[in-house]
């Protein structure tokens, strides 16, 4: 069992006040706080061992390179890559997915490919898909969901025709919390021969990730999502793809020769994808995060944040008015509430909410096609972390109450 | 500083400064954007629409007998409070006296912690539209 | 007059001592250290506004919004942008070049078109228009230097065809240390119809930067090598260029409506290049380093480089077999020191001085093409910021003769 | 840990474990590559070179009467001991003890601070160089 308060004291943010109120931050969805370690680990890196990598040999510079690629090696245990070589660090799940449409599909597919998502992506998931759609003439299909925020697996496989080179969906919505069955995603894409990329920036911070369990091909999430640093984003790929995908950013470290005006050459991969001076710092001390999370363990972070989520939904369940997006199942559900209130602007509810110190997310959550599915302009959405408590839930409900009552008034009238 | 605002909206700006906590300045908001007169449908034109608002805001207005008529509408009650203290606040000015509205009083209020034109904060788009209407006008001959 | 011992204090990592011995930091063009002024900005970030940005509409989200988007404004004084819409943040200097290479000069350039870079550049300002060229049929010429580390201003005009569309070089070397006459490349770059980017990742950080009076179209430089995090680049555009550019990466913020299968459509710059979340608080804390600066002075921290860097040269002339890469006109050149000791290989000397405590770098320098022209397998290299002392000078030069000394036995040997 | 490491390399990082100071102990790994003999520039090959080290480093090598000979030569003095360090100090041994042989003594000896696979760090891809050499060796029917 967590001992939730000792946690909560490893996050200083955590005991802040928001409009003179104790902070309820429920919009981890977003990004998460960081511990302690993490952001001692930063001010220690500026203090103590500040220097650009890879390029000198002096020892400040050993040093920097060593801890930003011990961060490269952790990351690859904690999801089960085979090699560290298999991690490329990015600024975040946006452009590791970006990475891989312009330097893996860029390169492998050819006008009249298509492309499969899912009507729940993030646009991080869609964007760099429709852009490289519209420049090679590709075709992008989509798997819908039903209103309970489930994806229709009947129609895969009608989807999953040969034209499709690659599968690209979300382990878990950021909006409507499915956890989708990502092995039997994988699965049956593979079986159609389609590459299979997931986005994990939902899932590596809430459940445990095992890439070679899963059988895709690349792997995408945040570290600022994850109690790490903001600027840091990983993009996992076998190594065989890898190594045989052209670079994306040119520039220093990337190259292995440069000559003018042309005869360049790669380094190897991962290097090859890290063009210029990365996030040092911050991917150094994405370590300090992992070591965080390790220590608590995946299992565990994922059953606390089931039992918040359970409780939220029962007391939710009883607010007048309250509708929920997305499943009740809560064996097929991550921590993360979108919502409305019937009557009620989500953003007023967001901005109520903010008043009382409570601090969730509105609008349309990155996510414009789930808002057209169910045909609203916005929801709000409270998603919970680990050191989220229940009384944080209770206060929550309770404000959203009395936002209930203030914006009744006006709403009957209207 | 709400010495310089114009009249209709120094009044509500006090409302607004009578209370601390923000819940409760929430809450004159949207009683202050109760009373803000509803506009027809057809107002809520592509061209009156304020991008980048979290929520849909319409906002237009012109001269009329050399003095600025405001409209406008907001689908959020908090953002049709603030939306109301300038369409009804600077109503009735001369396009030049709205151009000599700051809209920094808004930051002493505490309802709108910052003036930047994201996503976040629809009263910075607002003031803008309206400001550029003023413009419009006074460029078109009103003063 | 700069007080250095009072400015050394702000720099907790310069009291560090390397090998037992008090840390020589001369490795600032490659990246600087941080006063203590951006490491507490960070560490405040952290425990007290975290959150992220542009999307929610709860106070913590407003507050780092607004963190944000205030180094937005201050960089755009800094370098006297028409607005801070002409400010976008990237990574890196190497990402602010990748992203006008495929999003300006994709859309813009067409086969049989020419880009000139000069044989001075840094990879960052090499390779992304290699790949460029190589994808769209583009062609590369390159403006050489002389010996003297001096670009061939007689060559430029016969190599300004009508064909070149953009004319992209360095405004100070990296490696030579020379600084280009940047108004006029502009100039006449401008008057031959091409668009100019000015690669000033080590100008920024040691010269006022005045992008009207300069009169190019885009301009790069990196956070990191000016006091500020990694992670955080920035690229400033002219207004109404950056407005026709397409988006680089696809994504959260950078949208204005997402439409499945297609009919997405985008947002204004500078957030249109801005895809996802970004090092949030690598750009608030960047604020802090450029008050600092500010406070300096940017006239003041020139003056004072240009003074270790002649008191280096004078003492470093002296030393046998010392060999410079680059002018000796201190007028012409930055604080940067390339140079190799006859008989010795830039490596051992990198390794030696920093078992002495003395930190430089050895190399290649990401600029390949220099060495080629040199004809040598690296460089060592020092370069100077504000915070060094002339001590500090003669110490580096102290040991550099130790190691002749120590290299200077087998050497003879062989 | 330099229990278990082969006599002659045992004895090279006795001497470099003798001194302290870094600088000393790069003036031990000068004297150490200075021993070292020269290979034939006909060995300076493509297939020789080891790829992601500063300086130029060629390492060559396979099975003598059923224990693995290494030779080798870096341009950097410095390198060239960390070099020596495992051409000299593992050649003699069959390729199943040089493959038992944990490059680890080399951060103890605080001359290497890190083994990974980066360009500052020779050491560590000569190493694997050397391994692979006595990987293929015993693959070839060495033991
Ligand atoms: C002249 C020049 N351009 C570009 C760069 C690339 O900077 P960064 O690695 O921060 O992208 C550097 C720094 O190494 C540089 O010196
Ligand atoms: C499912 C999903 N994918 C991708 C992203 C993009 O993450 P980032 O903004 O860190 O790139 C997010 C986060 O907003 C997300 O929830």
């Amino acid at each position: 069992m967590l001992d939730v308060e000792k946690i909560r004291r490893d996050f200083p943010i955590l005991s802040k006040t928001l409009e003179g109120k104790p902070l309820v931050y429920l919009d981890n969805a977003a990004t998460t706080h960081k511990p302690e370690s993490v952001i001692r680990a930063l001010d220690n890196f500026y203090r103590q061992d500040n220097s650009n990598i890879h390029r000198s040999t002096h020892g400040l510079a050993n040093k920097a390179t060593e801890d930003y690629e011990r961060t490269r090696r952790h990351v690859a245990r904690f999801i089960g890559a085979a090699c560290a070589q298999e991690i490329v660090f990015t600024r975040n799940a946006t452009e590791s997915i970006n990475l891989v449409a312009r330097s893996w599909a860029a390169e492998n597919l050819k006008a009249g490919d298509e492309i499969l998502v899912t009507e729940m992506e993030h646009h991080a998931n869609v964007v760099p898909w429709q852009m490289l759609a519209r420049e090679k003439g590709l075709k992008l299909k989509v798997l819908p969901f039903d209103d309970q925020g489930l994806l229709k697996m009947d129609e895969l496989d009608s989807l999953l025709t040969e034209k499709v080179k690659l599968f690209a969906f979300t382990w878990v919505s950021n909006v409507l919390g499915t956890v989708n069955p990502v092995e039997e995603l994988v699965r049956r894409a593979k079986a159609r021969g389609a590459a299979v990329l997931v986005d994990a920036a939902q899932a590596a911070p809430h459940l445990g990730v095992d890439v070679r369990k899963l059988g895709c091909d690349f792997l995408a999430f945040s570290a600022h999502k994850m109690l790490g640093p903001t600027g840091v984003g990983v993009l996992w790929g076998r190594e065989e793809l890898l190594d045989a995908m052209p670079p994306y950013q040119g520039g220093g470290s990337m190259i292995e020769d440069v000559r003018l005006p042309e005869g360049t050459t790669w380094n190897l991969a991962p290097w090859k994808f890290e063009a210029g001076t990365p996030d040092i710092a911050g991917v150094a001390c994405f370590d300090a995060a992992l070591d965080y999370l390790e220590a608590l363990g995946m299992d565990e972070v994922h059953r606390r944040e089931a039992e918040l989520t359970a409780l939220a939904l029962d007391r939710l369940q009883r607010v007048e008015g309250f509708r929920l997006y997305g499943t009740r199942d809560p064996s097929r559900r991550g921590a993360v509430i979108s919502f409305n209130l019937e009557g009620a602007n989500a953003s007023d509810l967001g901005q109520l909410l903010d008043s009382m110190g409570v601090a969730v997310r509105t609008g349309k959550l990155c996510a414009h096609p789930i808002m057209r599915h169910y045909g609203v302009e916005g929801m709000a959405r409270a998603s919970f972390y680990f050191y989220n408590t229940g009384e944080e839930v209770e206060r929550f409900v309770q404000d959203l109450q009395r936002c209930r009552k203030i914006l009744g008034v006006p709403a009957v009238k209207a | 500083m709400t010495e310089a605002l114009p009249p209709k909206l120094k009044a509500m700006v006090e409302e607004l400064n009578s209370v601390d906590d923000l819940t409760d300045k929430y809450e004159i908001l949207i009683e202050i954007g109760g009373r803000l007169e509803e506009i027809p449908e057809e107002a809520k034109t592509e061209a009156n629409l304020v991008r980048g608002c979290q929520s849909v805001v319409h906002v237009y207005g012109g001269l009329q007998d050399g003095k600025m008529a405001f409209r406008g509408h907001a689908d959020a009650m908090i953002v049709n409070g603030l939306l109301t203290l300038l369409v009804e606040g600077l109503s009735g000015l001369t396009p030049r006296e709205v151009l000599a509205v700051s809209p920094d009083f808004i930051k002493e209020t505490g309802v709108v912690k910052a003036l930047t034109p994201s996503r976040v904060n629809g009263f910075y788009n607002i003031y803008e539209r309206v400001k550029a209407l003023a413009l419009a006008a006074s460029n078109a001959g009103g003063k």
